[in-house]
């Protein structure tokens, strides 16, 4: 008697399955009036949407009106059909990938991390590499088996990839947080574009991160993985040893 | 914990004038009986069931005031129809329901036979309450008591299966009382529906098998991830005692049950309502379920502010009435509200006080602290936030249970994702001012403090007043939220019967006994 | 230098005009991870969104995940042809209402109120209707020239239209707060029906109110005016005022 | 107002140190220019434009470097050739920057009328400004001083004529001050880029051309609500003394003017920072303009709580910076963040203490008080309630200046309806717990309390230590934000020139005497 989703057709959720109830906030060059409203009522409606219920709007001056919407959309999903890209190695702790690097590579691996370009958000490749780590996990910088460079912010691809050359890196960490106007995805293709001419593409392990970035978009932009909100050294350090040791 | 400054005395002032307006209806509570009392009895004897809408506890009933045979209580004419018949309890229903019994007809059993059988059922169902107790007292002694101030959160999709999905998703978000809402205007059904509702109007009916399911969905959840869920319904409106024992034979834990409600906002007969609430209170405290009472309902029509005192007034009447059927102040839910308009100056010092009035009249109760709703607009962003400052004030002033306000109260009942929305800023807001008010003292000649003794004073004037004229005269004069009831209007006053000599309600006699009530 | 808003083709508006950014809450039967986030991704490009940024998911339990996402609409939507019927007639206070039925109608009006059928909120057709009034205006009851009664909660439309027979009463006001399953619809439907089919239905005016109630929607429904959310008795009042001063 | 117990005598301690650690630098400040500082001298004489990106007083300036005769100052110069050639300050620049003339090549001119051509430019540019500063007063008698904590709202399009729009519309929502967003890095930039930006990035340049149109935005929208809107920008990083006499001339209001920012977190010289800061805080102080300091900036790489020492350290030199600047407390908007970890068990409690820490410090400063940033996720909800508890510490410790969090924080730069959104979040608390801290007192054992002189003991070793070694060793052991900066090393160095005994700057001379400054 409980409730039956079909995976390959599932819907918003409200409180009654299949409903397709979703919240809207948005502002329109409209007036804070009867007419206002019809007009976001027609931009969700003009998207799909019916049982429209515009339940709140607000003048913003400037002739801007700001409309609270919840609709219903009659679009379905097919769940069985999605298939992700995502890291699939298993996370180990510090002492575990120690162990494992030792015993599966039997050297230390040179990691060169910095938040390229334009980007000074160094928050996020700190937390991955630094000594003190985030989180009560340690960063890239305490574990035994790396040699681990932090270039901190605002490195130019050029800057990067000579000192990853100079100290002949397995690794390079690149973090971008910045991304109005998509130019994390500029930057991001620009350092692997660079990679490709200078012909060092394949001699490196590509890792990229950051809030908007996930393991799909790196494979796309021609990385070799991508980490975004919420990910740890352990996550990082756990790839880096299992690519290397499959590699040898 | 912060303190007010209130002169001790009148607090007990206040508290005596409710007592007297309470003790003096004692007339009514001794003497008197009520179709529900006697349909709750005849449930607690086992009888169930029902012939099309009609619940087979209501065909006894009815049969019995139509034989002018109800004054005499229900439980003898079944136990003497099943002495002389060898019969069950509910095979004697049965046999009245389809027309084949008259329970009047049926010569007089041995006493001593008769009472027996009631013994051993009142013996049977009381062990099964008390099973029940036990359950639940053994499941918070392993998974810990319940959190305070309790998240509380409602379902009210209409289906009980969608509710408890919804339910089971809000506990393991962290939410610790689980409120299965009415299908609306349940109030004025003399009788309790049967069966599962899949299709209720704003929630689904309070039914012995909606209670059951609920249950079985909370227990799987709460086993799962270590906690024991608490549930909670309505006792309230023309079946308010059956309501109660069904939460009792169910195992809730939680029950909304109002002294006043039933006469001021569905209007229903005032000697009716009190008489039903007085037994169901004793259902409950027997079956240690607790309490919630009904202060919220005054403020959504009336202002919070100028209004107050009424809340005040209503908290001491409902404590006294519940304390004449036995229940604790551990189980007193008394209720109020955070329903001051926020665009006043100082609303949060408002509140702050008020919501401190409350918890020092009645500092050992789990008081039952209701959300912003009359305020609630279809901004979500703006209810969201009032919603925060509502949970300081709770965390402040140590309530036992934090009815969550949602973002969307303004538009409808809650999604999934409001509930998790709500327990998350609850959980935010009191972890984050989690001793606050270990750092902080309310200055003695501050506004919140004379506030405070203000809302008191109008309190006890009201109160006053109640105990001269007395509560019926009082309603009749619409001292109550300004709704005029008499005491012969009003719906139900038909079902109100004065006992005869010979009158018996084996529940009571041992429920009372048990609770130490005279 | 100033922007400029072309009426006919506005759309949403997040910080650059016709950037057709807007914000999104819903729930989906979907895991809280990279797949359940593809899956939210996917709803919102069939509903013609791009852009699309889910910058938050949540797991709900129960296999349900909770998303907030910003995309971009293409919609746009021509202000200049929207026109919506609204309560047209000016506002006047109280006395000033007064006076004009005195000068103009020169008797007093019957006003009958509820809140019908299964709808139990009166707090709404009291703000209207109460001597007390809201908001510092006062309700119709206190008028000189109206004799206002109302019924209160859970009327029914055979009783509302009983009583308006035996006042002989010139404006009937319904009140519908509850609105879920359009059961608003309903009850206000069944009374203009019922009206119909006993002849009185041009005998009267029939207004109706309610926070999902405007006038559009109550001129369809057959009534002569409906109010929203933030009505007041003025504004009732003027209405009706000027309405029969024009029938006359 | 609620108050801390903290014994003066720490505060006393601690503001000593700090005085060492400033008064200690006097040979720097006193000996040394910069290009920057000249190229401000050459924009107060009425030098404006720019040849392709490049500014003419940078020209100008680059052309004494090169000659060598900077360390006598621009204005000699100019003023010389102006008398040599009978000619405006712009046409001797226009005339450098087309390479037609060598202003050391020009024979050096009656001292006397070189002089005075000086003090007529000087004259002329001072009482601009006073006119400004006069007009700033005259709208504050008109409509009224700023609310108090004042409402402080970003806009960041990147396009200045955007951000007119968004400005206007905040104002008209109860904004008091607009803060317009600069394009990222400008502090790298060692000139002011010209004109009006439409495609900034994060932000438009800090530019004269923009703060106009802005200015006039604001006057626009400010007269037809009755309000003098303020208006906000950066005096920060390689060109900051300049940025601040545009803000002077175009009334700007206040200035985020840091004295260590640039060289922590931007990689300037610690020298050049440092004299830059000197000279630009002399001309926001002649132009009565608030200046707002960059404390938080520590809080967003490290922990709040154990590094909240570093900000009460860094605001203590902030102090003693601007008063030898001659910036009265009054307009020292000190700075400071809610930063905290919200999962923090109490972080409520933490944050107020840190808040009231700063109040206590700086009692008549309007303490500029930034939102939960590092925190915020894209949970828009649980962002907007962070706000809200944010808003509420701000009432609680009157602050000065309200930095609105945005519940888009970890999403995007605001938007219109963001903006909206957050101006009602804080109007509601503000309002709501109006004069709650009338109503309590906080404890002398309690948490909060021990917290602060915790922080401040802290902070009291720390800058003692500094003292000790100085500040220029301090910053090389990475004493500050765990970031080590050499005093030779970072950008800008190359910038920084010894005076000699011809050295002469007219409006640090005529701004130290109407200031009353050494
Ligand atoms: C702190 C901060 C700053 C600090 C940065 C200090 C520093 N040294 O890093 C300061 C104050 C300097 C700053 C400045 C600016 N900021 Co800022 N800032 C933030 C803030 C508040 C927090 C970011 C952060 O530290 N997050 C915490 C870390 C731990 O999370 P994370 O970065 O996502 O990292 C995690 C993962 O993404 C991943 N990860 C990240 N990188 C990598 C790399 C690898 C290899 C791997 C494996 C994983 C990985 O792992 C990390 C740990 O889990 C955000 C708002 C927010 N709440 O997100 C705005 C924000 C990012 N900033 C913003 C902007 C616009 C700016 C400015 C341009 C504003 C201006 N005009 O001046 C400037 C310029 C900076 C520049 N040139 O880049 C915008 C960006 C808008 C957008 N979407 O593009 C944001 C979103 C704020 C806003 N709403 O406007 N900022
Ligand atoms: C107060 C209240 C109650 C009180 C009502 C007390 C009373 N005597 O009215 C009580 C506690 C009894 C109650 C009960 C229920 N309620 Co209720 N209640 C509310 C609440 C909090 C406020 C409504 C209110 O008073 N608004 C203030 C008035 C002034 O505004 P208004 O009604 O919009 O009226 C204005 C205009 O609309 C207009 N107007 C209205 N009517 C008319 C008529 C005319 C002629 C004119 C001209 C103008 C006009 O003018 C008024 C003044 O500006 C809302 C939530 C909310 N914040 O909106 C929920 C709400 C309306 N209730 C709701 C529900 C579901 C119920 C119950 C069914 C719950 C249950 N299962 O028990 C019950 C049953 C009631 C029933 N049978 O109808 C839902 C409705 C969902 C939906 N969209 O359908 C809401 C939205 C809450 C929620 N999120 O779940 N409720
Ligand atoms: C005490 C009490 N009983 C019952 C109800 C609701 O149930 P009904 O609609 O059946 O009266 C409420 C609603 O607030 C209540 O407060
Ligand atoms: C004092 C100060 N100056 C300047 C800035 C930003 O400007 P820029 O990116 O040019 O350093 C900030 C940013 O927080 C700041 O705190």
């Amino acid at each position: 008697m409980s409730i039956i989703i079909d995976p390959t057709k599932i819907k918003p959720y409200g409180d009654t399955l299949d409903d397709g109830r979703m919240q809207f906030s948005f502002s329109l060059p409209a007036p804070a009036n009867e007419q206002g409203k019809e007009a976001a009522k027609i931009v969700l409606s003009k998207m799909g949407l019916d049982e429209i219920e515009i339940c709140y709007y607000k003048d913003l001056g400037e002739g801007f009106t700001h409309f609270i919407a919840y609709a219903n959309t009659s679009v379905t999903v097919d769940l069985t059909t999605i298939k992700v890209k995502t890291v699939e190695t298993p996370v180990m702790d510090m002492k575990e990938t120690e162990e494992f690097v030792e015993n599966n590579i039997g050297r230390t691996l040179t990691v060169i991390g910095a938040c390229i370009e334009s980007d000074a958000h160094t928050v996020g490749i700190d937390a991955i590499m630094n000594m003190k780590g985030y989180d009560h996990r340690y960063g890239l910088e305490r574990y035994k088996c790396f040699n681990a460079l932090n270039m901190g912010a605002q490195v130019t691809s050029e800057e990067l990839l000579a000192k990853a050359a100079e100290l002949d890196a397995d690794i390079i960490l690149v973090s971008q947080i910045v991304t109005q106007k998509d130019i994390h995805i500029k930057n991001l293709t620009r350092l692997i574009e660079m990679a490709e001419a200078e012909g060092v593409r394949d001699k490196m392990l590509f890792l990229c991160g950051g809030p908007r970035i996930n393991h799909e978009l790196a494979i796309e932009l021609g990385y070799d993985a991508g980490f975004g909100t919420g990910s740890y050294a352990t996550d990082v350090a756990s790839f880096i040893a299992f690519h290397y040791a499959e590699k040898k | 914990m912060i303190q007010l400054s209130i002169d001790k005395k009148k607090i007990e002032n206040a508290r005596a004038h409710a007592k007297e307006i309470v003790t003096s209806l004692d007339w009514l509570l001794q003497d008197y009986t009520s179709s529900t009392i006697e349909r709750t009895v005849l449930r607690l004897m086992g009888i169930d069931n029902a012939i099309g809408e009609t619940p087979i506890p209501n065909i006894v009933v009815d049969h019995l005031i139509e034989k002018k045979a109800i004054e005499r209580g229900s439980a003898y004419w079944v136990a003497n129809a099943m002495v002389a018949e060898g019969k069950s309890a509910q095979e004697i229903a049965n046999g009245v329901a389809a027309g084949e019994l008259d329970l009047t007809a049926i010569p007089a059993q041995a006493n001593e036979a008769v009472m027996k059988a009631l013994d051993e059922l009142t013996e049977t169902m009381l062990n099964k309450i008390k099973a029940q107790t036990k359950y639940r007292e053994d499941a918070h002694k392993k998974f810990g008591p319940r959190k305070k101030p309790s998240l509380y959160v409602i379902v009210a999709t209409g289906n009980i299966y969608d509710d408890v999905v919804q339910a089971k998703a809000a506990v393991r978000e962290g939410a610790d009382i689980i409120a299965v809402i009415r299908s609306t205007a349940q109030s004025l059904l003399d009788y309790v529906p049967y069966g599962a509702t899949t299709v209720g109007f704003g929630g689904t009916f309070a039914t012995q098998e909606n209670f059951r399911i609920m249950r079985k969905g909370l227990d799987e959840v709460g086993e799962e991830i270590g906690k024991y869920v608490h549930l909670t319904n309505y006792a309230s409106g023309l079946a308010m005692p059956e309501i109660a024992a069904m939460g009792a034979i169910e195992r809730l834990d939680v029950m909304l049950n109002d002294a006043m409600y039933g006469i001021l906002f569905r209007d229903i007969n005032m000697k009716r309502t009190l008489l039903d609430q007085y037994f169901s209170r004793m259902i409950n405290a027997y079956a240690g379920i607790e309490i919630q009472t009904g202060e919220d309902n005054y403020l959504t029509t009336s202002d919070a502010i100028e209004k107050a005192y009424t809340v005040t007034a209503s908290q001491l009447i409902n404590e006294q009435f519940a304390l004449i059927s036995g229940i604790k102040h551990e189980k007193m839910g008394i209720g109020h509200a955070f329903e001051i308009n926020p665009t006043i100056e100082n609303s949060f010092n408002y509140e702050l006080s008020h919501a401190l009035l409350a918890k020092t009249l009645l500092p050992n109760c789990p008081l039952k602290y209701m959300p912003p709703t009359k305020f609630a607009t279809g901004n979500i962003f703006r209810t969201h936030l009032l919603n925060g400052m509502f949970n300081m004030i709770s965390q402040m002033t140590g309530q036992g249970v934090q009815l969550l306000g949602m973002m969307t109260e303004a538009i409808h009942t809650p999604h999934l994702v409001d509930r998790a929305i709500a327990i998350e800023n609850a959980e935010y807001v009191f972890n984050a001012t989690k001793n606050f008010t270990d750092e902080i003292e309310i200055k003695k000649d501050g506004f919140i403090n004379k506030r405070a003794n203000t809302v008191l004073d109008e309190a006890n004037e009201f109160l006053a007043g109640v105990a001269q004229k007395g509560l019926f005269n009082a309603m009749a004069e619409g001292e109550f939220a300004d709704i005029k009831r008499t005491e012969d209007g009003g719906k139900g006053l038909k079902g109100v019967f004065k006992k005869d000599a010979n009158y018996f309600n084996p529940f009571m006699e041992r429920m009372k006994a048990e609770l130490n009530l005279n």
